[in-house]
């Protein structure tokens, strides 16, 4: 379940370029300045944004590829993204954000219960919460809990714990280690803090 | 309090402007979409198109419909040998006049809200699985639905006070196509019709009145739901 | 199949002038046992359009005569029903409590008359009253005296709202208009002469399949309806 | 091309359109806003005036508005008394039938972009020194633009086919009040008048979508600054 | 010039209270976990959430005295403030939601040039654009630009640096510092890292 990366575009005349694998169960970080095009890059592997040109493929799978004219769409990508601006429904309540994906799922491709994801987030007294009147950190852990439950096949997360204490860091990098080890997952994961990334045990690419 | 005669005007004014709308909304919305976000030639021209029957004169939206569903217009005509289907002097064809009629206020609005959707939000539906479709029903439409309701309250309206295009096209039949507009007209013709006249006006006013305070009850809920006005 | 004893009732497209001489008529037919003509009221050009377009009604009277020969030319007339049914006069009104006198005579003092207010009249061009309404001031030779100050109505009833309102000074009508408003009152009657005839003719539609409309047209033209219209001011042919 | 007499319906028709709506405008919005965001005893019921001319016939709102404005009506003589000032009869009192006829249309629009107007972006304007006319100034009426434009649009169409409320009103004078849909409305009562129905009805539609493409080519300006509908 | 600020606000049956006062040219640090009111203080403190009881004042003037009556509405509080949340004026460039405020003053009470902003904050090649076409890091500066520029006489700042890299990070704290020592202004500071806390020597109220 390897998730390879070679997508190259402009964008305002800066040219954006990355080519990487993640291998399973390992974490790959994006690192650089602001502005570099980090969030560009999960974009263009979740499928919203189209590469110029390219080709990106999960554990064999061609999702993109410019040469043959291969684009699948994000819905069928399986990627659980974590948007930096977060992009809660704002017309649904926090119970309905968290399971907007997975109530549409099989069940045999869940692989987390709302349940668990609830409990470590520590989002149990939001469940009945409009968006709009979360804290920052409040919204940012139902984002998290959204993309978990989507049950994806691997990971897009950027700057997940920005706005977050280091208590609830902590119990959220556990988790994502745990989905890393068990379910063997490529995690690519933005972030500034060395500290994360040294947590994880992350490969860094930089983009420059 | 309503006369029988009164109650059958009135009962025949809201099936009228109710069919109406339930059937236009639909299609007012397919428009409003592709208007909004549809990237075609000719858009400016369907554009135009559905504004028409606001910048035409009713009476002549209400000529047009005559000779293409009257009874010896092309598609009256076809309307009656594929189906037996009759719309002239019918309350159907009252519901086809005010339908067009009110359809450029339903696109309109139906618009607005469409381009206020955050296509983030659809992205971000998309990468939790959900298709064009799913992505459309759980998210663009539920956030458009200010302007579905606004559209529907206009059209509603312009639909009960609709009455150039109706008298032109299907007449002033009692018990079929006479709508409290063209009752009203009908009293306003009368020299001491005054008196009838202020009751009926009366009575549209308070349908009116009855049906904005139902869609506001209705907006107040949906509202709440639509952030994006709901600060801190 | 429809039972003799079973009759629908007729559907009838009248110019909007008739309107309550023609509902009487209509409730005395009612009276005499028959199903209750469905009336449909609006200006004689509105109707005429529709009959042109294949509604499917069975009657229509018309304001005049011009709409009618449209609708003969069309095919859309049953040959041999046309009847001329009625006529009417034209009149000069003033608002009830006004003071103005003036006779209706050739080179009348009209414009005098009006001072710096409005004639109001149905539109000249088009609706029949203003229509007769030009033709007569035209022989009378003040027309282009007054051509300039004409408030032209939507139909004769809305040039008579607004004399009755005190709007316009003056306004031309039919006979049958001005008797049927307490606001106004007749100057004077444009002499007959000074216009063609007015007159309303009927006729049964080419498409009408309802006996019912035959016999009600006949009914129209029978002594008890004459009387209704007489009563309401209109001439008889 | 036109003949002079239809060059002088056209511009007569586009000076009372622009007029009603220019006037129309800043009342529209202040109507828009007090709807949007005021909380006051009787809120329905001002909802429901606004509303008002769109669900009550054309017809009788010329009606009322020939028993209020008219030389014998209660604001008509004051307006005489106080300022010299007829509409009866005039050019201005056909605006005026089509200012309150656009009412309605202009103020759903506004209303609706004003709902959608984020207010922490006014709260963040108001730490920033703006007071509330500045915060309003620079971010609120801005940012509900689009329907400011979308209601301008809705209601100078409206008004170029306003009919019913006009001839009622101030009658069909030939160069003072005769716009396009009342001269459309002289040739219908025609018999051979339908070539000159079509061709001033040509007309009403051309000058629509003129003005249709005027706004979408100032909405597209003005929406790519409006953010929000536009994701990465 | 020193901001007393002494206030409470129940916020979905959670107590939300705070009292402490800043000094000149002293950095305040709020914190604690996600949720527990950081925001809602500064909210209060900006006149932009009315406390349910309570006293804020800045250098003997107040600005809210509920036993008073006292509320001096935003505009007049001269708070610049860095909000979580960014709300950068969407229909306005770069360049306008930079000046928004600096164009209102009057040039005795601006203390920083828009260069000397555009300059250490690294937006000069943004200038034009429209915010939604920024990364989030590019946001987030012009929204410390856009306080910064405002002249303001404490300044309010809510995570303000969550989504920059190191680099940018420690130029941004170097003009911080500058602005407190040099303007001797009081300074509100919400973050969750600890390590700007310590390089701004800052004072911690934790809240809880
Ligand atoms: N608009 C609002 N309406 C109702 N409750 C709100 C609103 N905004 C915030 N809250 C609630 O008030 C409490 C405090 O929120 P606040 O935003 O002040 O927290 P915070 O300390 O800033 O958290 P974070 O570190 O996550 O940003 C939270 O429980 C939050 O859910
Ligand atoms: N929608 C857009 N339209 C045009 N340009 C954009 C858009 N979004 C981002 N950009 C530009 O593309 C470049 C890369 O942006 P991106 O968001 O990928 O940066 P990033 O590395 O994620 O930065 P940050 O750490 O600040 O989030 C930047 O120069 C940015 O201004
Ligand atoms: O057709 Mo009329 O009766 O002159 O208004
Ligand atoms: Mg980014
Ligand atoms: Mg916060």
């Amino acid at each position: 379940m390897a998730l390879e990366v070679d997508v190259r575009l402009i964008r305002r005349g800066r040219a954006i370029a990355a080519r990487f694998t993640v291998e399973p169960a390992q974490i790959t970080a994006l690192f650089g300045p602001s502005g570099v095009g980090k969030t560009s890059v999960l974009d263009m592997v979740a499928g919203l944004v189209r590469p110029d040109a390219g080709r990106i493929a999960m554990d064999g799978t061609v999702l993109f590829d410019s040469a043959a004219g291969v684009d699948c769409p994000p819905e069928h990508r399986r990627c659980g993204y974590v948007f930096q601006d977060l992009r809660l429904f704002p017309h649904r309540r926090v119970r309905d954000n968290l399971l907007f994906a997975w109530r549409r799922l099989p069940p045999s491709a869940r692989w987390m219960t709302p349940d668990e994801a609830i409990g470590f987030l520590g989002v149990g007294h939001l469940l009945d919460r409009l968006p709009a009147t979360l804290s920052g950190g409040e919204a940012q852990r139902v984002a998290i809990g959204r993309a978990l439950l989507s049950a994806p096949r691997f990971l897009a997360l950027d700057e997940p714990l920005s706005s977050l204490d280091l208590g609830r860091r902590d119990g959220i990098l556990a988790v994502i280690e745990r989905i890393r080890d068990e379910l063997r997952l490529p995690v690519l994961y933005v972030t500034h803090d060395p500290a994360e990334i040294s947590r994880l045990q992350a490969r860094v690419i930089e983009l420059a | 309090m309503l006369s029988s005669e009164e109650w059958g005007i009135v009962a025949l004014s809201l099936k009228v402007s109710l069919v109406a709308i339930l059937l236009t909304l639909p299609i007012a919305y397919g428009l409003a979409w592709q208007l909004a976000r549809g990237r075609f030639p000719g858009k400016v021209l369907l554009d135009a198109l559905v504004h028409l029957p606001l910048v035409v004169p009713p009476v002549v939206t209400g000529w047009l419909l005559l000779i293409l569903f009257g009874a010896n217009g092309p598609v009256g005509r076809w309307l009656e040998a594929a189906f037996g289907i009759t719309v002239m002097f019918r309350w159907t064809g009252a519901a086809l006049a005010s339908a067009i009629m009110a359809l450029p206020l339903m696109v309109r609005a139906m618009r607005l809200s469409i381009e206020g959707v955050d296509r983030r939000l659809e992205a971000a539906a998309r990468t939790l699985g959900a298709g064009p479709w799913q992505t459309f029903r759980s998210v663009s439409l539920p956030l458009s639905l200010p302007g579905v309701l606004a559209g529907a309250v206009l059209g509603f309206a312009r639909s009960l006070g609709e009455f150039g295009a109706t008298i032109t096209f299907v007449s002033n039949i009692p018990g079929e196509t006479r709508t409290l507009p063209l009752a009203i007209y009908a009293a306003l013709q009368l020299p001491g019709g005054d008196a009838m006249v202020a009751r009926l006006a009366g009575i549209s006013i308070a349908l009116s009145l009855l049906a904005l305070i139902l869609s506001e009850s209705l907006a107040r809920r949906g509202h709440r739901h639509a952030g994006g006005g709901d600060g801190a | 199949a429809r039972a003799a004893a079973d009759p629908r009732a007729p559907i009838v497209l009248a110019a909007a002038s008739l309107q309550e001489s023609l509902t009487a008529v209509a409730d005395a037919w009612a009276r005499l046992g028959h199903p209750r003509p469905i009336l449909s009221f609006a200006a004689s050009s509105a109707l005429a359009r529709q009959i042109d377009a294949g509604a499917p009604a069975d009657l229509f009277v018309s304001a005049d005569e011009e709409w009618m020969d449209y609708l003969a030319q069309h095919n859309r007339l049953r040959p041999g029903t046309r009847v001329s049914l009625l006529t009417n006069r034209l009149v000069l009104i003033a608002p009830a409590a006004s003071r103005i006198r003036l006779a209706v005579a050739p080179g009348f003092p009209l414009a005098r008359a009006l001072g710096p207010g409005r004639l109001a009249m149905a539109d000249p061009d088009s609706v029949p009253a203003g229509k007769y309404g030009r033709e007569a001031l035209t022989a009378l030779g003040v027309w282009s005296r007054v051509e300039r100050q004409v408030a032209r109505g939507e139909n004769v009833r809305a040039a008579l709202a607004l004399v009755a309102r005190g709007e316009a000074p003056l306004g031309i009508v039919f006979a049958t208009d001005a008797l049927a408003s307490p606001a106004v009152r007749v100057v004077g009657l444009f002499p007959a002469t000074s216009h063609a005839p007015i007159r309303y003719p009927v006729a049964r539609l080419a498409r009408s399949d309802n006996p019912e409309g035959e016999a009600f047209r006949r009914f129209l033209l029978s002594p008890q309806a004459r009387a209704t219209f007489r009563r309401f001011g209109f001439g008889l042919r």
